[in-house]
């Protein structure tokens, strides 16, 4: 068989066996060095990362992007980190020195920790437990408190701002984004993400475009990244909560930053695209791996595009956008897709309108959510700032 | 069911200890040079004045409270939606009720214009 | 063997957080060590074959109502400060009744013998307490959304600043 | 071999005589609602304990407690809203200063 990974750990598993461990011991063991090999795959990931996105940054800007080391600059990343690991700690005077240390790492375990459940493929999932989906948004909570941890500790008014300012947004955006995930939850019946997974015929996209717009904007915000870069608006508040921090402390919240973004991409995948579905992946599970990491990494490359190419967004407007806009898009959309496949339930319908139904319901939602709101967005607009002729220079009367 | 837990526990362990490594590394191999000037507050150039835990508007937490009312909403509809398919046709409706009342609390929050950020 | 070392572990974190939260000079290290205290709470969860609850513990008590906690204390920033007292005048009475508290609650614990079963939780807890939620405890579930309700509307009125 | 339900409880009423330590000890308004906190959280942990070994066929346990956590939820809420509105009204949030209706 071509089960390459089962393979592998069978004859892990058998070589422990035979040098006498227990069965208990065996598993432990497995577990283990399953959870670090997930964790170094990671880490891996990023340093390429790292180089991809800024030689797409420099193309899309008319730039050559990093250059230098080894061919088109491909070493790049190993510089950085030799850099990275030389360079000095300096902790701010007043500095809480336990939560200032804490944090960083804090941060870079929360992302990280959302990798313990992902199914990579048919018979390669993390843990399989059956509220993954909720695991997955609680998790999330540590990063938010390692924001406040080194906002507060780091002793300087910029940190603290950025801190309850990334705060602010970030809670506001799990909103959403929890809601829209209510959706897949409700198509499969199931919190486990495997099930998810499986039940994708065809994808959720297909069938709840609506929801996976709304998770994707709103967690394109918990990248805290362009368009919704406010947290470290450097014009503004210098880096934001991470002001006070540097070397290996700094390249934490940095890596962080990276990682979460490829995990949003995972998390797109494993909820509207299929996760490892492909063609052949259920008898090759190593194909599943592959489609995993290679959708994933598409998304990845369609967010950096996104957000290399839309200017930041000012606080007021995105939290409008938010609370005005996706928060009640995401209720009336999660009722109505709620209300369709419960009633489409009743009779046996074939899966093709089903999927034609929801996907057209969708589309209206979004139709005459962006009328109301581009209604009342023009209201605003001619309340505020009431149209005057071009030429004449404010303060004249022009009548 | 609690031997995935213990692949979580473990997973966690890994996640934590691989960054501290990553963090505390520097400590051996980095140069070590403090000095007073160095370790002052960043503030743009300028030396910090006051106190630097300055109060901040009471706007923040205002989001936090709505934050803390939806995430115990949500907590209510998981299980709905989990179980909506094994339950009577009449258990979309309750939901539905549920939702609304809640809504109600976010229009009456936009209205009071207690999201605006002024 | 396993449970029994993440159990005392939990335990020990659980009680050791919060008799941090309770003694420490500054509030908002208080604060941090409550998270600390949660996540052990959460631990004994998982343990009890709750998993569901664990992670709304973890969602509800460390995602919201901490950092609601450290909002406020960042708010009203002045009781932040180490030099004011945090401990008022009878907290030695206040500790011997805790302590007393704790000495026959201790008492009950063991000399009750708790009618204990030998069932096995069902694998799909969460379909059973959606289930359970919407017919068995219907009126519960929607008046949890008025109360919510009334807890949003009251916190706005009473938090809110005033122009 | 099990845990017996005895630990648990153990646990419970040791977090319960904590927080009720904190409770009575606390002159400061966001310590007493911390202290309530951590005896709310010891009456999920018997809530539970009696769920897992009591009746762990049924919800009934588990209902109970995410009713537990709404009202915590809707205690802080609202508690924290007072001490905020109190500090804006009167520069602080010790107990013992609190004291209008006294006078």
């Amino acid at each position: 068989m071509a089960d390459l990974i089962n393979l592998i750990e069978n004859w892990i598993k058998n070589l422990l066996l035979g040098w006498g461990a227990s069965a208990g011991l065996t598993g432990f063991i497995l577990q283990a060095l399953g959870s670090v090999l997930v964790v170094m795959v990671c880490f891996a990931i990023v340093i390429v990362l790292i180089w991809v996105e800024r030689k797409l940054a420099g193309r899309l800007q008319d730039r050559f992007g990093p250059n230098r080391a080894g061919p088109y600059g491909i070493f790049q990343s190993f510089a950085d980190m030799i850099k990275i690991f030389t360079k000095e700690y300096v902790t701010p005077a007043g500095a809480e020195k336990g939560l200032y240390n804490i944090a960083p790492v804090l941060a870079m375990a929360s992302v990280l920790a959302i990798w313990a459940v992902f199914p990579f493929a048919v018979n390669v999932i993390g843990a399989d437990i059956h509220v993954g989906v909720l695991y997955i948004v609680a998790v999330g909570a540590f990063g938010i408190l390692a924001i406040l941890m080194a906002g507060w500790s780091s002793n300087n008014k910029y940190a603290l701002l950025g801190a309850s300012r990334s705060v602010a947004m970030l809670i506001s955006y799990e909103i959403p984004m929890v809601i829209a995930l209510l959706v897949p939850v409700l198509l499969s019946h199931s919190m486990k993400l495997s099930v998810i997974v499986e039940a994708q015929e065809p994808w959720f996209i297909f069938v709840a475009p609506l929801a996976a717009l709304i998770f994707s904007i709103s967690s394109m915000a918990e990248i805290g990244k362009a368009p919704f870069d406010l947290l470290e608006a450097e014009s503004e508040l210098v880096a934001g909560y991470h002001t006070e921090y540097s070397g290996m402390k700094f390249g934490m919240f940095y890596v962080a930053e990276f990682l979460h973004q490829f995990t949003v991409g995972a998390l797109i995948t494993i909820f509207f695209l299929g996760g490892w579905t492909g063609p052949m992946a259920v008898r090759w599970p190593i194909l599943g791996v592959i489609y995993f990491y290679g959708k994933s990494l598409f998304i990845y490359l369609v967010i950096s595009w996104i957000r290399l190419s839309l200017p930041r967004i000012r606080i007021d407007e995105m939290l409008d956008l938010n609370w005005r806009f996706l928060i009640p898009v995401s209720f009336v959309n999660l009722v109505a897709v709620a209300i369709a496949d419960r009633v489409m339930m009743e009779f046996t319908l074939a899966r093709w309108i089903y999927v034609l139904v929801m996907f057209g319901m969708n589309m209206f939602i979004l139709w005459a959510a962006l009328a109301i709101a581009e209604k009342n967005d023009q209201a605003v607009e001619r309340e505020e700032f009431p149209p005057r002729p071009v030429a004449v220079p404010p303060g004249v009367d022009s009548k | 069911m609690l031997n995935y837990w213990l692949y979580i526990g473990i997973f966690l362990v890994v996640a934590v200890v691989v960054p501290l490594v990553a963090v505390l590394l520097p400590v051996l191999i980095a140069p070590k040079k403090p000095s007073a000037r160095k370790e002052e507050v960043y503030e743009c150039g300028i030396e910090s004045k006051g106190n630097v835990r300055i109060q901040f508007k009471s706007q923040y937490y205002i989001y936090a409270l709505i934050f803390l009312i939806f995430d115990i909403e949500v907590i209510f509809l998981f299980p709905w939606a989990v179980a909506l398919g094994e339950l009577p046709i009449f258990a979309v409706v309750e939901g539905v009720i549920f939702i609304a009342i809640l809504f109600a609390g976010l229009i009456y929050a936009m209205r009071k214009g207690a999201l605006a950020w002024s | 063997m396993v449970p029994i070392i993440i159990f005392g572990l939990s335990a020990l974190i659980t009680l050791g957080a919060a008799l941090a939260v309770v003694t420490n000079k500054n509030i908002l290290h208080s604060a941090f060590y409550l998270v600390l205290a949660f996540a052990g709470v959460a631990s004994l969860y998982v343990l009890l074959e709750a998993p569901f609850i664990a992670v709304v513990q973890v969602l509800i008590y460390i995602g919201a109502i901490a950092i609601l906690i450290v909002f406020a204390i960042m708010l009203t920033r002045r009781i932040g400060s180490d030099d004011l007292i945090q401990r008022n005048a009878q907290w030695i009475w206040a500790a011997m009744g805790a302590a007393g508290l704790f000495l026959v609650l201790g008492w009950i614990v063991y000399s009750v013998n708790w009618p204990v079963v030998t069932q096995i939780v069902p694998e799909d807890t969460i379909t059973i307490l959606g289930q359970e939620l919407l017919s068995t405890y219907v009126i519960p579930f929607e008046v949890a959304s008025v109360l919510l309700l009334a807890a949003l509307v009251g916190s706005i009125i009473i938090g809110r600043e005033r122009e | 071999m099990t845990i017996p339900i005895n630990w648990y409880l153990l646990v419970a009423a040791g977090l319960f005589s904590i927080g009720l330590y904190g409770v009575l000890s606390r002159r400061n308004a966001i310590g007493i609602l911390m202290g309530i906190e951590l005896m709310l959280n010891a009456v999920n942990i018997n809530l539970i304990a009696f769920w897992r070994y009591l009746d762990p066929v049924r919800m009934t346990g588990q209902v109970f407690a995410i009713f537990v956590f709404t009202v915590a939820a809707a205690e802080v809420a609202v508690g924290l809203a007072l001490v905020i509105a109190i500090y804006r009204n009167r520069d602080t949030i010790v107990i013992e200063e609190i004291d209008l209706l006294k006078e």
